[in-house]
């Protein structure tokens, strides 16, 4: 029930982040994911970037050896999962770090986009002339390697029919708080810790909402009612943390 | 020991399995979503926070769902505050399970304030490679099941629902746990086991090696096993394995289950699609047992 | 006892199962049409002619297949007519069963002549209500099963198969017939067994009552059982169980085959159909392989 | 994985052979059969007469329990398994006792029919008047009640572009010798001993083809290359009885 691709290509966006691109093309819809096994490594969650392609940030052991893989290497997908964006044209992007990988499908495929990118230095500004030539992109990096010193939020408000956000949690939740349009307007991509994939295990809860298959992708309003966003997850063992 | 009546009063006479939903917050979100479950039952809580195994930990073949999650647990004082910072309307049915003997009534007796019953997960075929099997190792021994049941009756006035396996002995271990003070037969935890070898990668999927085997396509192991069970004991049954229909409820209170599971059937189900998916199994229950009250199709199938 | 090499040269390495197609003329049909079958393998025979069990015999519940055969056999003189009549160009398996020990060896002694090899059922979990299951005593029985194989291994210089079932402590019993002598284990039987109830009959579907499993879903059961098999003693090993396509057949080999038996997958299908599906299987087989000998594929999936 | 259905009507055709109709349809090309359940009585391979409804012969056990079904109660069909005939204009049909009922269904769906039946007497010449609606009824029984007195196959030879024959294997074995049209325009619907009606006991070989999805319909030209038909079949135990 895997699929299999085999690396093409692994692009290094920055030290510590990676695009992997496949010989093959999935199917999914903007905002879904994919459980993404690595056959000793393990397996773990990713949007995809492109349809062809993934965006990993080193963050342990797994995206440690997506980042060392090579050319002609395979990757095992399972997906797509969940609930992604709604594609509609007017959408103010707001991407923190590698957030925006999780927002890059949805870019191509919707109209009149605008973007908003923030992350500690310009090295971590992903995919900035790609966008450039989709719609206008703003971004505010924290040491003012590229664009406005300052955080992502510091660009809010702005216009756009409808918002869609991911990035850091703490992040996300700042931009809500600044943001102008309806909450049923604004849609955020939220990750919680993932065993399954599929709405078996629980653990993606998210005031008991489960993030793999009520999400991962959720509006304003709806997070209104979750009071754990912003707050707290579940780990690997179901206890919880503080985010 | 206070003479309580060890009945569990579940209306409709549906529960979430062990280990699907797991925790308190969904419970509460089920519950809001209007979700047809008279009760649900937690993840099974050990005596001390463990992960389980690491991903994959489930492997759907296309036609069987394997899992070898091998009881994660968050620690028990994480629990006890779940169970008071997040109350449940509905009865909620504490899962447990010891590494040791001992531990199973210390678990129990932690937790069973909480709780509207206990449930021992006696049968979970589970393991982290290198450990031990938990599990395998007290459904195989007849000793050690009467004696953690018996302390377990020792530790809770509660009703005290014994889970078994399929893969075992199951009319000896029955006996065993309702002569040492089970209240109601758990039938049971998930069939095989299975391994499932992924042949682009050489190698089993599942980090576990093996995993637990459920969903509809084992649903007629865990069906004879309530036969069984009921043919010879006549005791209370809360069934599992494989229902995802009101038709398969059926075919399991026919069996002899007076309270029927749901689990794997809410894979690929947002919570609002699982608690639509439990409304439907319940309507078609009454729809087809023309009565609110189905006890009538309890043991239908024994002639 | 002569020397001879005990060793099944099967090409393509893929047969029926037992129980499947059965008759030395569905052979003859299927070489005819060019069935991807290295050799056959007949419908369990018995000590005397039986009818089994009565349909319903089979059941699809739509995930999973259930049979309750029961061992039918017509009388041993009809089997050696058979033989006699109907050769087969491709090596035939006799699949043979007895209700006392000692019809083992005269079943075997009887067609030994007229086989390549004879398949000890050692693991059939049917039986005919009432009767008391022939297979479950012998596959439960450590003694018993020793017994039979060395009986059985003094009746043949041809190769020995035990076919165990995967319900039980297959690597004991792998362990005993491996000591008694069998060439080959045979991994496995139908798994379960399971019971389907249908509701607007309120009974149990299967005459017999409960039935084996077979067909797509349960074959993480028997990967399990050549996994854990072929770790432990390196044997060679005939694998059935829920193949229907070359990667299922290829996911045994890693596991640990050297044969796979095909069975359920014949379900719905034309003669025709069949042979054209065992082409496909070999050829997917020898396409993933790179070559027209899969032995290095044997056991790929143990690091 | 049975379909349900109740019993409306239960119409005697002769005291040993009855039609049961029931509440619904059932979708089958002519000539398929189903696995019809009677709980407590057993399970057996019928051809449908009717869309609705199925005519049994009295032979045993199973089809004396069908007798007695009362409008109101349940039959459980499993299927349609199997090949049929083809669906052309221009066939001769040739029915033989309850054969006939295995004709039944496609003498309504094909043009220009044409039709020869023989039984020992009246009472075994089913469905007289409603075939005679569709086309020729020539009519042969054993004691001259109807009809010409002898066999179907002093009817023969006769025209049609295509013939499908139904009845008592010896009696079809008759008609092959006599037949002028090509074997392979010629189809005959063959019974065996069926156990599980899809392909895997091998109970209903014949010659090795299995009878239950192979066919029951086969042409002549098969049959040909079949030596065990019109000679011997496999009974309960596998063991042969002859024809
Ligand atoms: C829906 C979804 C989409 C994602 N898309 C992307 C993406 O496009 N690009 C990207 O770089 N990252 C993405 N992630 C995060 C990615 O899954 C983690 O970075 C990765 O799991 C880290 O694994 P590790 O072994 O490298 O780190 P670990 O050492 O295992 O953990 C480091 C941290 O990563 C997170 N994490 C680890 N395992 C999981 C898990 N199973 N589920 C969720 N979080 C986990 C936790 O916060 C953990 O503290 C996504 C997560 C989710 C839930
Ligand atoms: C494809 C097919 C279509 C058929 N359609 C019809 C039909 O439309 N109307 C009708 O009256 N009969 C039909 N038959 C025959 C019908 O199945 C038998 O008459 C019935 O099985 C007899 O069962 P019993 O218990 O009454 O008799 P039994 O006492 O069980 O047997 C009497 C005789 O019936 C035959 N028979 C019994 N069981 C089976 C079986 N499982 N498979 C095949 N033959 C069996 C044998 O010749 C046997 O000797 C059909 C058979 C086949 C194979
Ligand atoms: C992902 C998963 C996790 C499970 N965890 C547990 C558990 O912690 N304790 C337990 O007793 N059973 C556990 N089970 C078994 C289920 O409660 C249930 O008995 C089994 O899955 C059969 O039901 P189903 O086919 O409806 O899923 C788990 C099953 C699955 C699929
Ligand atoms: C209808 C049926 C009859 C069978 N009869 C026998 C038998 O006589 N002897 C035997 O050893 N196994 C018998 N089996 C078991 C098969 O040979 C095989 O081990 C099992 O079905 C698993 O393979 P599969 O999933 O490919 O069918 C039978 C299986 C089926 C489905
Ligand atoms: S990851 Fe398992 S329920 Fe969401
Ligand atoms: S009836 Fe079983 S193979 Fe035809």
């Amino acid at each position: 029930m895997y699929e299999v691709c085999t690396i093409v290509e692994n692009r290094l966006e920055n030290p510590r982040t990676n695009t992997l691109f496949f010989d093959r093309t999935f199917s999914a819809r903007p905002g879904q994911f994919f459980m993404v096994w690595l056959p000793g490594a393990g397996e773990r969650p990713f949007s995809l970037a492109y349809p062809n392609g993934l965006t990993s940030k080193v963050a342990g052991e797994f995206t440690a050896a997506l980042m060392e893989l090579k050319p002609g290497e395979k990757l095992w997908l399972r997906g797509p999962y969940g609930r992604g964006f709604p594609l509609k044209d007017g959408f103010l992007f707001i991407g923190g770090g590698v957030g925006i990988a999780g927002l890059r499908l949805l870019a191509d495929r919707v109209g009149r986009p605008r973007f908003l990118l923030g992350g500690k230095d310009a090295g971590e500004i992903l995919y900035h002339e790609e966008l450039a030539r989709l719609g206008e992109v703003r971004v505010a990096t924290e040491d003012g390697s590229l664009g406005m010193r300052g955080l992502v939020t510091d660009l809010l408000p702005a216009g756009g029919e409808h918002v869609a956000i991911c990035g850091p949690e703490r992040m996300m939740a700042a931009c809500l708080s600044r943001l102008t349009q309806r909450p049923s307007k604004i849609y955020l991509s939220i990750e919680r810790y993932m065993k399954c994939g599929i709405g078996l295990c629980g653990n993606c809860s998210c005031s008991g909402r489960l993030v793999c298959t009520d999400g991962p992708v959720f509006t304003a309003s709806e997070l209104r009612r979750m009071p754990d966003f912003g707050r707290r997850r579940r780990g690997k063992t179901g206890a919880w943390t503080d985010i | 020991m206070p003479s309580v009546p060890r009945h569990l009063e579940l209306h409709p006479p549906l529960v979430n399995g062990s280990g699907l939903l797991c925790f308190l917050e969904v419970f509460q979100h089920l519950d809001r979503q209007r979700a047809a479950l008279g009760g649900y039952v937690t993840k099974s809580i050990g005596p001390e926070g463990r992960p389980g195994n690491v991903a994959p930990v489930v492997y759907d073949t296309g036609h069987v769902m394997l899992n070898s999650l091998a009881l994660p647990t968050q620690p028990i004082e994480s629990w006890i505050e779940d169970f008071r910072s997040l109350p449940v309307q509905k009865p909620v049915i504490g899962s447990v399970y010891g590494n040791r003997v001992e531990e199973w009534p210390e678990v129990i007796s932690r937790v069973e304030a909480y709780v509207a019953g206990i449930e021992l997960n006696l049968g979970c075929p589970n393991y982290v490679p290198g450990e031990t099997s938990l599990m395998t190792v007290v459904g195989d021994s007849p000793a050690m099941m009467r004696e953690v049941v018996g302390l377990a009756r020792a530790a809770t006035a509660k009703p005290l629902i014994a889970k078994l396996s399929p893969n075992t002995d199951y009319l000896a271990a029955a006996r065993i746990a309702l002569d040492a003070g089970a209240d109601y037969l758990g039938c049971g935890n998930t069939a095989g086991p299975g391994l499932a070898i992924d042949i682009e990668a050489a190698r089993p999927v599942l980090s576990g090696i093996s995993g637990g085997l459920s969903g509809d396509a084992m649903r007629p192991v865990n069906v004879k096993m309530v036969y069984d069970i009921y043919r010879e004991f006549r005791a209370p049954i809360l069934a599992y394995g494989g229902v995802s229909t009101w038709r398969d409820a059926v075919e399991y209170l026919m069996a002899g289950a007076c309270i029927v599971g749901l689990g794997t059937c809410f894979a690929y189900r947002s919570t609002r699609q699982m608690a639509r998916l439990t409304r439907q199994i319940w309507e078609g229950m009454q729809r087809f047992a023309g009565s609110r009250d189905v006890t009538h199709l309890v043991g239908a199938a024994h002639v």
